[in-house]
């Protein structure tokens, strides 16, 4: 049983790092859409890691809570990606394909 | 390590998956004879007696053939595929209890391999993955139909997957508990689940129909349309595994259905009659319960060929229907009836 | 009677209201307007005769009426000099202040409010008589000068107004209504001189009347500041402004006071006060060019009543200056000073007005000098008989100028004795007084400050030495005047000699009228020496009456030995020293225990009176010699001597260069400081705003870098701002 | 198969090798999504890091929160991507990436957030490592944690969903017509 969530920090952090890279060097909407996943995923491995070793109420290591904000989390991620990829959608209607530079309305 | 623990489970798990896959060829033939049976036709006799050995001859069959891989497919994909629809098929029955506790050299060994505490949500995620490989089928193909079929039945999958599910929460609410064994204990004690949520029990049922794409909802395998559909590409072996997955899909929704609704391996009236009158208990009873387990979803497969060679084939847009304008609906009322069930303490 | 106190200024101001209100509604037609100003101005002269012959009668009868109602009058004690307060109105109710303890009694709070009130005591009643008194004349003088000008109700509105503040000025009974006065007459004074206000007054300069007006105003204004700054030291020392309560304060702690570095100073800031006013040295200025007013005007104001505030003004703080000897010893000097330069000055003027204008500088020159050391009663009295004798001067020149096709030029004038004989002689009588020749009243009181000077501790023979070379140049410019107008050919123009004539009755009347009075007035007070010289008693009526008021007291009070104490001490001390000419300076007395030899001049000797006396007469006699010899005489010998003396000439002319000075000296650096803070709002204030303007611009340019509208480098951004936070955190 | 050995010494647990394989395949998945050029390559990538991530969880006992993973994310957040992915028929993306700069800071912050990061998340040590919490990573928990602590959260979520769900039907609906 590895004692605490140093290792898991970690690796939630380099997930979270690829993720990030992933949102920086893509130019394509989904694969955007994906990292952004992946960032969120890294989160909740943090939290449930930081929660699983943190002292319960009783005798023993681990509450709950990291859990029901990973499970929220979740929901989030779940409505972000549905509003993203109707984005997306609507995006491709208009431009016929999804690279993101081409969404350059906002520049004057 | 508990050496004893592992060595019982290897043995479980080995004995599931040899039962599970043999039960298959078995069905082939049941079907084919059923269906010709309701057709008032012979069905295979040639090969063995009453054709018993047709399966193995198209075992054999699928095993020769040429496996022809066509170059334009993504390979790895193309590969994977029908493994992951397999496998998630499969890995289903890993916390289906079919069974009581086995007293073995006095030491017990409960008749499942995963005795988890979210062992139903365990089975919907390995539902869920079956999509992957039928997605991942079409589209490695690399060819518009199989792609098509492979969109249309991961669309129906996961339409149905929410009804399916939510007739799952219903249960899940009457019976207080995840753990498909406590699911089961309560159905022993009291009456089977099925007679307080009927209404359930035939959402689940026509969900799992659907989740296993099979006739009347096998639309993507709709000669007349989509050729066939995303495994069309496919050919030998790998056709065969698809073929496969499929049956044992069917498997692991009868046993689902029974576990949740037809208590499982509870036998009727157990408490009363075999334990009470009879006596019985230990391995014996253990056994009697293997045998009622194999017995419903026996039943039920037999209830999957039955409707499939009875019922015409649903349009697209009326499956669309039924699995959002109806089943979904009826199943949010379901769950609240069930939590009404719950709130008056109707539950042993 | 005395109860009535305050209607005397009032009468002049309601004649203000009524000429000015109806004669800007262009009711009153010429006759009525010239009537009813007169009419104020005489009540007012009236008012004053009976106030003042009951207030001879002595103030005991009002001491029950003040006890009655204590805030509403008051009485001077029995033993102390005649005066009463009549306070009519509580003008500023300020509240507490609190006092800087300078006075040695420790911070303290003091209730303090200013009460419009008004006192008499003899300095006011004489004062009151020669305002009121010339005033009235010059009213009815100024109908015939003023006669055929239209919307002249102006003129008498403005001059009413004058009498009413100069009243007022006289008849404060503290420091606030004395400012009040003070501010009064100078902007009646810049009214009246600008009343031409179209007209060029200076043709060399360029100078309008409206300019001279507006000069005037604002040289005095620079003196009413320092008059100001002066007041309020003294209310945040004594906590008062009544000139009886400072009276007492001062006199009733004297040792403390005497010689006190803050008394000097508030002295010295008074003084700047009244030369402003009384246009001294450093701010004459104006008035050579204020004679750009109408001459009753220039009269009235610049030669009687309002130059001579200043000098009422330092005898009504006597107790203050008596207490610091270097605020009198600056005020002489001063005095001194502007005695000899305005008398240079005078000598070199072609313009009669002016000439009379730089005598009148002069003249209170000497009465600032008679104050500063220490001859109060003589200052006044010199006060009074140039008021008689200046006015008429003035006047005489203003029938002269009437006449003569209004130039004020002498060298267009001569040999008007044929024509106008009255002005002549009265013109005559005047400029024998002015220079001083023995029975005429200039002699009087002129002499008796140069005596004062000589002999008194405050004096010093310099003083008295320079003042005696003024009275020299004095007769001189007098002198050169009167030949350069009355004698010699007439050199006024054709069309202008046709018309010569002698000016009508109403003013001739009252130039006769001020002749005389120029003549007689001088036996009201006969300085003590020279009634000794004739072997008479001490007549001076003058000095009995008003020493009391503006003597000295406390340990300035000087017993000269033996001699008691500060009871009215007769102007005769007789004492018999020394050989004959001018006594030498008697060996500084030494200072009594407790007392400081100040007050009391020392006696002159029999023989120094003479002396003095001779020398008078010698001064009058070289003064008349020499203009005769320059001027007199069908050519004029001046005009021959001019090549050589042209430097000089010019010098004196150009008024020693003051005005140029000033320029120089104050009005330009004012212009390049201006312009320097003029310069730096511009660049440093609104660069500052512009500054931050153009940041703001910078800034929007350099994020607008950042809005390149592609998503990926928001996100590189949100990135890098995520990585800065987790480090600040996690540091 | 050294990793083996390893166990086989006893010099790390069984567990800490179950968890480097884990992270190892996890990583490699991510790689995946964010290197790889075609969509759905990168959704199966996306789908094995998910799986590797509720591997991790069951190891961390929260058997309810790996189920959930699997269920909701893998299930149905990246079927849904796959299925947007074949809808919109995507080709994969052409080569040449968004140029140096964006890709050179990145590499730089993603590296700066390690350093930052990892050195104190490696010394960060709970206080105590002894065994887990008898009901940790238990339905029962979970769920009353949620409906008693969170409840609140527990509602907004739900708000969320309902918008984001009218928002998706919105954007995509007003299309699809046409």
């Amino acid at each position: 049983m590895v004692g605490d969530p140093g290792p898991y920090l970690l690796l939630a952090t380099i997930l979270f790092v690829i993720g990030a890279f992933g949102v920086i060097s893509r130019r394509g909407a989904i694969t955007i859409l994906m990292s952004i996943e992946l960032m969120l995923n890294s989160a909740n491995l943090a939290l449930v890691a930081v929660s699983r070793f943190l002292p319960a109420a009783g005798q023993g290591a681990g509450i709950p809570d990291g859990q029901v904000i990973g499970f929220l989390v979740l929901a989030i991620a779940a409505a972000e990606v549905a509003v993203g990829l109707a984005i997306v959608i609507a995006m491709f209607r208009l431009r016929e394909s999804v690279d993101v530079d081409l969404a350059r309305l906002l520049r004057w | 390590m508990d050496l004893f623990l592992v060595v019982a489970t290897i043995v479980k798990v080995a004995l599931v998956v040899v039962v599970v896959i043999s039960a298959v060829p078995v069905l082939t033939w049941v079907e084919r004879r059923g269906s010709a049976f309701m057709q008032l036709r012979l069905g295979p006799n040639r090969v063995g007696p009453l054709g018993l050995l047709q399966p193995l001859a198209d075992g054999i069959k699928f095993m020769f053939k040429e496996d022809i891989v066509p170059p334009f497919v993504y390979r790895p994909f193309y590969v994977a595929a029908p493994a992951i629809a397999f496998v998630a098929a499969l890995l289903a029955f890993a916390v289906i209890p079919f069974g009581g506790t086995l007293m073995i050299d006095g030491r017990e060994i409960p008749l499942v391999i995963l005795d988890l505490d979210v062992g139903v949500l365990f089975l919907l995620a390995a539902s869920g993955m079956g999509v992957f490989g039928i997605i991942l089928a079409g589209w490695a193909s690399n060819n518009k139909y199989s792609m098509l079929g492979g969109l249309r039945s991961s669309a129906q999958m996961i339409s149905y997957e929410l009804s399916l599910g939510l007739a799952l929460v219903s249960v899940l609410i009457y019976a207080g508990t995840l753990r498909p064994t406590e699911i089961v204990e309560q159905q022993i004690g009291g009456t089977w689940n099925v007679f307080p949520l009927f209404v359930g029990f035939v959402i689940l049922l026509v969900s799992a129909f659907a989740e296993t794409n099979r006739l009347p909802f096998d639309l993507p395998e709709a000669e007349t349309e989509l050729v066939a559909g995303y495994h069309t590409e496919y050919s030998s072996m790998k056709f065969s595994m698809f073929f496969m997955a499929e049956y044992i899909n069917m498997i692991t929704g009868s046993a689902l259905v029974t576990t949740l609704f037809l208590g499982g391996y509870a036998l009727p009236f157990q408490r009363s009659v075999f334990e009470g009158w009879l006596g019985l208990e230990g391995n014996l009873l253990a056994v009697l319960q293997l045998a009622s387990f194999t017995l419903k979803v026996g039943f039920f497969m037999w209830l999957y060929v039955w409707v499939r060679w009875t019922l015409p084939r649903f349009r697209f847009d009326q499956l669309m229907r039924l699995g959002w304008k109806i089943l979904i609906p009826l199943a949010l009322v379901h769950v609240v009836w069930a939590s009404l069930l719950v709130m008056w303490g109707v539950p042993a | 009677m005395l109860t009535y106190l305050w209607l005397i200024p009032l009468a002049p101001l309601a004649g203000f209201v009524l000429v000015g209100g109806l004669g800007m509604a262009g009711k009153l037609r010429e006759p009525w307007v010239q009537r009813l100003a007169v009419l104020a101005s005489a009540a007012s002269f009236v008012l004053a005769v009976f106030v003042i012959a009951d207030f001879a009668g002595g103030v005991d009868d009002y001491r029950a009426l003040a006890e009655a109602q204590p805030s509403k009058y008051e009485v001077s004690a029995p033993g102390e000099p005649a005066r009463f307060e009549v306070t009519p109105l509580r003008w500023m109710p300020v509240g507490d202040i609190t006092l800087r303890g300078w006075d040695g009694d420790g911070v303290r709070q003091v209730a303090f409010s200013v009460d419009w009130t008004f006192a008499i005591d003899t300095l006011t009643a004489i004062m009151l008589l020669v305002v009121s008194g010339i005033g009235t004349l010059i009213h009815l003088y100024s109908i015939g000068y003023m006669a055929g000008e239209e919307r002249q109700f102006r003129f008498f509105a403005y001059l009413n107004l004058f009498m009413a503040m100069m009243l007022t000025l006289v008849l404060a009974g503290n420091l606030a209504v004395l400012f009040v006065g003070w501010e009064g007459v100078g902007l009646c004074s810049y009214l009246l001189i600008g009343y031409y206000y179209r007209q060029v007054f200076d043709k060399e300069s360029g100078l309008t009347c409206a300019d001279a007006g507006r000069k005037a105003f604002l040289t005095n204004r620079i003196g009413d500041f320092g008059f100001l700054l002066g007041m309020l030291l003294l209310l945040l020392t004594f906590g008062t402004w009544d000139f009886s309560e400072l009276a007492t304060a001062i006199n009733g702690s004297s040792a403390f006071w005497y010689g006190s570095l803050l008394l000097t100073g508030i002295g010295v800031l008074l003084f700047f006060g009244a030369t402003g006013k009384s246009a001294q040295v450093p701010l004459y200025v104006w008035l050579p060019d204020a004679m750009a007013g109408p001459t009753p005007v220039s009269a009235l104001i610049h030669a009687a009543t309002m130059v001579t505030a200043g000098v009422y003004m330092l005898a009504r703080m006597s107790a203050l200056y008596w207490h610091s000897p270097g605020a009198m010893f600056v005020v002489a000097v001063i005095g001194c000073l502007t005695a000899l330069l305005a008398a240079t000055m005078g000598m070199a003027q072609y313009d009669i007005k002016k000439v009379l204008a730089y005598s009148t500088v002069s003249q209170l020159g000497f009465m600032m000098l008679g104050a500063g050391v220490g001859a109060f009663v003589a200052a006044i009295f010199h006060l009074v008989t140039h008021a008689f004798f200046k006015a008429c001067l003035f006047l005489g020149s203003g029938s002269v100028i009437a006449r003569c096709g209004h130039t004020n030029d002498m060298r267009l004038y001569g040999g008007l004795r044929r024509w106008m004989p009255v002005t002549y002689w009265t013109f005559l009588v005047s400029t024998l007084a002015i220079a001083g020749l023995f029975p005429l009243s200039g002699f009087m009181s002129k002499d008796e400050i140069l005596a004062r000077s000589l002999f008194s501790f405050r004096g010093s023979p310099v003083l008295w030495a320079f003042g005696t070379l003024a009275a020299g140049m004095t007769s001189f410019y007098m002198f050169r005047a009167v030949y350069m107008t009355f004698h010699g050919e007439n050199r006024s123009p054709e069309h202008v000699r046709e018309q010569l004539r002698e000016s009508p009755t109403v003013m001739t009347s009252v130039l006769i009228i001020l002749a005389l009075g120029a003549a007689s007035i001088g036996l009201l007070g006969v300085p003590a020496g020279v009634s000794r010289l004739f072997g008479v008693g001490d007549i001076n009526w003058f000095e009995k009456v008003l020493h009391p008021v503006v003597a000295a007291r406390g340990v300035v009070a000087a017993p000269a030995e033996g001699h008691g104490g500060e009871h009215v001490a007769s102007a005769g001390e007789t004492h018999h020293a020394g050989d004959a000419g001018v006594a030498e300076h008697a060996a500084e007395t030494p200072v009594p225990p407790g007392g400081y030899l100040v007050e009391g001049a020392q006696h002159p000797s029999w023989s120094a009176e003479a002396g003095l006396f001779v020398l008078a007469f010698a001064v009058f006699f070289t003064g008349l010699g020499l203009a005769r010899w320059a001027y007199a005489g069908p050519q004029p010998r001046a005009e021959a001597l001019a090549p050589r003396l042209r430097f000089v000439r010019r010098l004196l002319h150009r008024k020693w260069f003051v005005d140029e000075l000033y320029d120089r000296l104050v009005i330009r650096p004012y212009y390049a400081l201006s312009d320097f803070f003029s310069a730096v709002d511009q660049r440093i204030v609104d660069g500052a705003v512009n500054m931050t303007a153009a940041t703001t611009e910078l800034s929007g340019q350099v994020l607008k870098l950042f809005g390149t509208g592609v998503v990926r480098h928001y996100a590189l951004w949100f990135l890098a701002g995520a990585v800065l936070l987790v480090w600040m955190m996690m540091r | 198969m050294t990793a083996l050995a390893a166990v086989a010494i006893g010099v790390v647990s069984l567990q800490w090798v179950v968890l480097l394989v884990i992270a190892a395949v996890a990583i490699a998945g991510a790689l995946v999504v964010v290197l790889h050029r075609s969509p759905v390559v990168g959704a199966m990538g996306l789908v094995t890091n998910l799986l590797c991530v509720a591997g991790i969880y069951v190891l961390l006992n929260a058997y309810f929160f790996a189920a959930l993973q699997v269920i909701i994310y893998a299930g149905a957040v990246v079927v849904l991507i796959t299925f947007v992915i074949m809808l919109l028929n995507l080709r994969p993306e052409a080569r040449g990436g968004p140029g140096l700069v964006p890709i050179g800071l990145a590499v730089l912050l993603g590296l700066a957030l390690i350093v930052v990061l990892g050195r104190p998340l490696l010394e960060f040590s709970a206080p105590t490592a002894e065994a887990v919490a008898p009901e940790f990573g238990s339905v029962r928990q979970v769920g009353e944690a949620l409906f008693t602590e969170y409840f609140y959260p527990f509602l907004a979520v739900s708000l969320a969903l309902l918008s984001a769900m009218v928002g998706a039907v919105l954007l995509a609906k007003r299309h699809l017509e046409d």
